[in-house]
């Protein structure tokens, strides 16, 4: 036994591991990214003005809608080759390595798609000031979605068509975040100031953090039975 | 398996290169002449496009970057037509070496179109005003930097080298009969709100040395396309038929050297 | 000649960001590029060859024959 | 009927097997044995065309099987390692599409037999899902009682996770088969109790 | 023997026998559609003009997106279990059943959407004229995505973040049937008739059915491989 | 050590077992048997707390093993079915993570050495998709060989798709176990080679 925190840095540096040996897989969240917020102009036509004033917003649904979808592979795995019973029966607590595939997953899948979503804000021609907002607002909001996404991934394990299933369990829970996020980036063109959208978002990521993983931890359990 | 090379490719007809034991030292012994062919005409193209052709008079300096602009465009067009066209050769024929082509090329036709893009981008801004608007032209480039991607990603998430190669060249005829339909579905879609249109034209005379410019540069982008596709596909023959006796040859040839 | 000076050269009409950026970046591809295919060159002898060398050349085929399974 | 010439199977760096061959007659068992990790799944794979072999051919009826595949297909029965079953579906409704998908249009009550005389009569109902594992295997083994107008039976391992009664049962079953002029290719590591012992195959004497 | 034809009958009533065992996957993409639909309101904001002005765009979208979403279960769970090893061994034509999944996919995902896209229009006070365009353009369109995409999905088939390698494949293909459904109903609210828009999706819709059950035929033999 | 009370097992309208008690001291192996679905794998998981029974109690060092279940775990050994394997991890990185992840800090050397115990030697950098199904297997069996710290280990037909060799050795590891003072629950529908018969738990007579 070497304590606890054995099973987090295992847990973390696997799903690390793994991600890097599938290396397609992180470019390739991505660029689903890339492709749902270049998709856009082809639906809604590539008027400037119109497409600088939707920009932000189809952003943060891109970034979301993406996140929802790497988010079903988050316990699929593990689940259908039995490791997730193996870890249900390590005697180190449950929340911690569903804390460590959560961060891993998102310096995969999340991080990513902050760095480059100021440069896909320039296909929208979004203002220059707004995209420092931009940036910040994914940043405290894609973990948020990944912390509330596990849950639905985990309560929808092992279920036929648990991939939609999950979007429509996590998509209310993600409407918040939406609002907020898109919301910071607007006050800002507006000439409004985020700092309250952008604090609104710190606090639930910290909410998040406090009590997903135990949320999480909970389903799992009930999946493997 | 050593003894296991196809005995009934060694005839004389042109098939015969259609054999990867046979085009890996052609393609050694060629490679280098046409990157030493693509460097000069880079020189001489790069010479005639800085201190012979004449400024525009409408954009001034910045249409230099037509040089490298407009042959890297077709140069990402045309590959994925060859890519398509080997991957074709290699489902019906069933020759390894078409699809080992196709692979080859993939890269440098993603690169030329990232090119395009890229200097695309730069000289929008200055003369649009903007670097992006969805035109036609522009989206289609970028559709088809994610064919390429799509191809590239496709080939390397599949581990086993033959099974990679066939689903590869699937996605790059279904790509191939698509590159069109979007080439016009963007046309159509965007012809309403069609960006600044740019004219380069000025007196003949300069007209022609900035054509001869470009061209000699795309002649140069061939040269080095060809050059550089027969570079990486010697490492990918080698690896495909490691088991041969002919590698075990070039390996210790390799080594010693 | 088009230029005055070489700084009138390296300032292309005040287009230097735009030129010499989209030269740049172009050079810079086709040197990663090169790069890159020379690295897997001798990668894939290096690899090829010490992989040659872990399982030498197999023994003789056992030559089943037809008969040894009917 | 079934013959195979000069068949190498490469994977990634390793060669498994060359210079295989192998000719099997109508009425013939042939067991493919060998320690684990020497071949004998991927040998039966290429036996039935799911893969290409490196080098070589498989002949049925002396022809090539690439050139003759819908025919070759229609008279053998594969069962490989993944048993084919759906979680979602019954026991009853998984063998019925298995037969319909290929091409034997079998009545509804023989299906309902072969279930039964393989020991499934109790779990007809139940979704796949909740079978336990020598209940899942025995589903895809139910084929072997009605599709009796396939003469060749490729098996992966036909007795994994199967009880002492249900292994004697299905040796006896597959002798009856090639007593009746068909053709059975099998692995097992178990000791199966066949009256006569099998012609077998040893790829451990083959491995390169 | 029963002839060519028992595999399609066989698979065609076996899957759409599935989708009502599972009955929430029906519901399940349909409430993804419209969960995106509703999504995007938050992120762009409520605005009632900019709102109509997009609305068709935003419904071709999201319908393309929840086709995608539910694509990557087309072959899985069949390749998982085996079943599409049999499927391959069967004498019949591998394109004959290939085209039975397809269908009974579209009729399972895409027939919904097309059903319930007039209603989510009228959120977006789309005008009456145009709703009778936009539905036959999805009923044109959404089974061009289906076929389209079955190819990505057997071409992604067992590769780890298949999901979202498969996005990368086929949106850029997906891209035509975008611009000439949305353009179909732009066409109309422009008062230009959208006939020739229709051809087109109609031409399209032909050439996937002809070609497509091949190429992914041929896919998914590489992928048992 | 480990010890049932009163066990009853319903699944769906069927009820397994019920009234089933055992006591496993240290030195034990028990060997759960009974024909297909009868309920061995069931119980199994009601052993390790992976599911929960209809009625009674399981009782480790006197205590309910809910009451003490980190603890519990922390001793305990379960191999199902499945063989926790990730498909793009390698043997080794494999074995490792379940240590690491069961709380066991097994130095890397222990594990290599595990692996080419069992006969993994030549797999140790192949992604684990690519092995066979007797290697795959390996894989998880390969825990044996490291943590022999844990005194209870419950494992679900631990002898499938092994080959003969690997069986012998496998049954000559537990009874060593149990020698150690181990304690083995097992299911097998084969006969392994152990020299001295285990005690065995018959489902078929419990059945109801
Ligand atoms: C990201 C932006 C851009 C992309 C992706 C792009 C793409 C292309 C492509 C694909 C071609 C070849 C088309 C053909 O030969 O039919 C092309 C040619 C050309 N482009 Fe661009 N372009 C971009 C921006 C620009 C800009 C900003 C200008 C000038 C203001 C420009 C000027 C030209 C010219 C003059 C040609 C040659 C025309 C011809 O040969 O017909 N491009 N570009
Ligand atoms: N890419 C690869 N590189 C090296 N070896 C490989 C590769 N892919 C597969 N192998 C090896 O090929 C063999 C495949 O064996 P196969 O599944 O046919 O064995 P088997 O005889 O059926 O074994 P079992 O009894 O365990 O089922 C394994 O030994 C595996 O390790
Ligand atoms: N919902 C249900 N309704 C009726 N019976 C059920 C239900 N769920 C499971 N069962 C039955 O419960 C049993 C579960 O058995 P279990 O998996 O424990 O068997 P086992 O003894 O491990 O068998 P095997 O030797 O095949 O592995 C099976 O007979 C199964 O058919
Ligand atoms: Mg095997
Ligand atoms: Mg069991």
């Amino acid at each position: 036994m070497s304590g606890a925190g054995s099973a987090f840095a295992a847990v973390l540096r696997r799903d690390l591991t793994l991600a890097w040996r599938g290396r397609a897989d992180v470019l390739v969240t991505l660029a689903f990214f890339v492709v749902v917020v270049c998709l856009f102009p082809f639906g809604v036509g590539a008027e400037t003005n119109q497409l600088r004033a939707i920009g932000p917003g189809v952003l943060w649904v891109a970034a979301l809608l993406s996140t929802l979808l790497s988010l079903h592979r988050l316990f699929a795995q593990d689940h259908a080759d039995g490791t997730l019973e193996q870890l249900l029966l390590s005697p180190e607590p449950a929340a911690l390595w569903v804390t460590a595939k959560i961060v891993a997953h998102w310096i995969v899948t999340g991080l990513p798609l902050v760095v480059v979503a100021p440069g896909l804000a320039l296909l929208f021609d979004v203002e220059r000031d707004a995209l420092g907002v931009l940036t910040v607002s994914l940043a405290l909001g894609t973990p948020i979605l990944a912390l509330i996404g596990a849950i639905g991934a985990a309560l929808t394990l092992g279920l036929r068509g648990g991939g939609v299933l999950l979007a429509l369990l996590v998509l209310p829970l993600y409407v918040p975040v939406l609002i907020f996020g898109a919301g910071a980036v607007d006050a800002v063109l507006g000439g409004m100031g985020a700092s309250a959208h952008l604090l609104l978002l710190g606090g639930g990521l910290l909410g998040a953090v406090a009590l997903a993983p135990f949320a999480c931890a909970a389903a799992l359990r009930i999946a493997v039975e | 398996m050593r003894d296991l090379d196809n005995k009934d490719l060694r005839g004389r007809s042109l098939l015969r290169f259609a054999s990867p034991q046979v085009f890996y030292p052609v393609a050694g012994l060629l490679a280098p002449w046409f990157a030493g062919i693509a460097a000069v005409l880079t020189v001489i193209g790069l010479y005639i496009g800085f201190f012979v052709a004449p400024t525009d008079f409408q954009q001034g300096e910045v249409y230099r970057v037509i040089f490298i602009h407009v042959p890297a465009a077709w140069m990402s067009m045309l590959v994925y037509l060859v890519m398509a066209f080997w991957s074709a050769v290699g489902l019906v024929m069933n020759t390894r070496l078409s699809f080992m082509m196709a692979r080859a090329l993939a890269p440098t036709g993603a690169i030329f179109c990232f090119i395009a893009l890229w200097t695309g981008a730069l000289w929008g801004k200055p003369t649009w005003g903007t670097y992006w608007v969805w035109d036609a032209r522009l989206t289609s480039q970028l559709l088809l930097l994610f064919l390429y991607l799509g191809y590239m990603a496709l080939t390397e998430a599949i581990e086993d080298a033959r099974r990679a190669d066939r689903a590869g060249a699937i996605i790059a005829l279904v790509g191939a009969i698509n590159v069109p339909i979007i080439y016009f579905s963007v046309q159509w879609w965007n012809t309403l709100h069609q960006g600044a249109s740019v004219s380069i034209t000025k007196a003949p005379t300069m007209a022609t040395t900035m054509l001869m410019g470009m061209l000699i540069m795309a002649i140069a982008a061939w040269a080095y396309t060809i050059a550089v596709a027969f570079w990486r596909v010697r490492p990918i023959i080698l690896e495909r038929e490691r088991h041969t006796d002919w590698v075990g040859a070039e390996l210790e040839r390799l080594g010693s050297r | 000649m088009q230029w005055e000076s070489w700084s009138a050269f390296w300032d292309m009409g005040g287009a230097a960001v735009f030129v010499w950026g989209s030269y740049g970046v172009t050079a810079a591809c086709i040197v990663a590029e090169l790069m890159l295919v020379f690295r897997r060159r001798s990668e894939t002898a290096r690899r090829l060859s010490r992989l040659r060398r872990a399982a030498p050349s197999g023994r003789p085929a056992p030559g089943v024959s037809e008969e040894s399974v009917r | 009927m079934l013959a195979a010439t000069d068949l190498a199977c490469l994977k990634g760096d390793r060669l498994l097997f060359r210079a295989l061959g192998l000719v099997l007659d109508a009425g013939r068992m042939l067991r493919v044995a060998g320690p684990n990790g020497y071949g004998k799944t991927s040998l039966l794979r290429i036996l039935c065309g799911l893969s290409q072999p490196e080098h070589g051919m498989v002949r049925w009826r002396g022809r090539d099987i690439r050139a003759v595949r819908d025919d070759f297909h229609a008279e053998l029965l594969y069962l490989g390692h993944a048993p084919a079953l759906n979680d979602l579906l019954t026991p009853l409704e998984n063998l019925r599409f298995a037969l319909h998908a290929g091409g034997d249009a079998v009545p509804e009550a023989d299906c309902v037999a072969a279930l039964e005389r393989i020991g499934l009569g109790d779990q007809l109902d139940l979704p796949a899902r909740v079978l336990s594992q020598g209940q899942r295997r025995r589903v895809g083994l139910a084929r072997l009682f009605v599709a009796g107008s396939r003469p060749l039976w490729v098996l992966d391992e036909p007795f994994t996770a199967l009880d002492v009664a249900a292994v004697a049962d299905l040796a006896a079953t597959l002798e009856a088969h090639c007593v009746a002029g068909g053709i059975v290719v099998l692995t097992t590591h178990q000791d199966a109790p066949f009256a006569s012992a099998p012609d077998v195959l040893d790829l451990a004497e083959l491995a390169c």
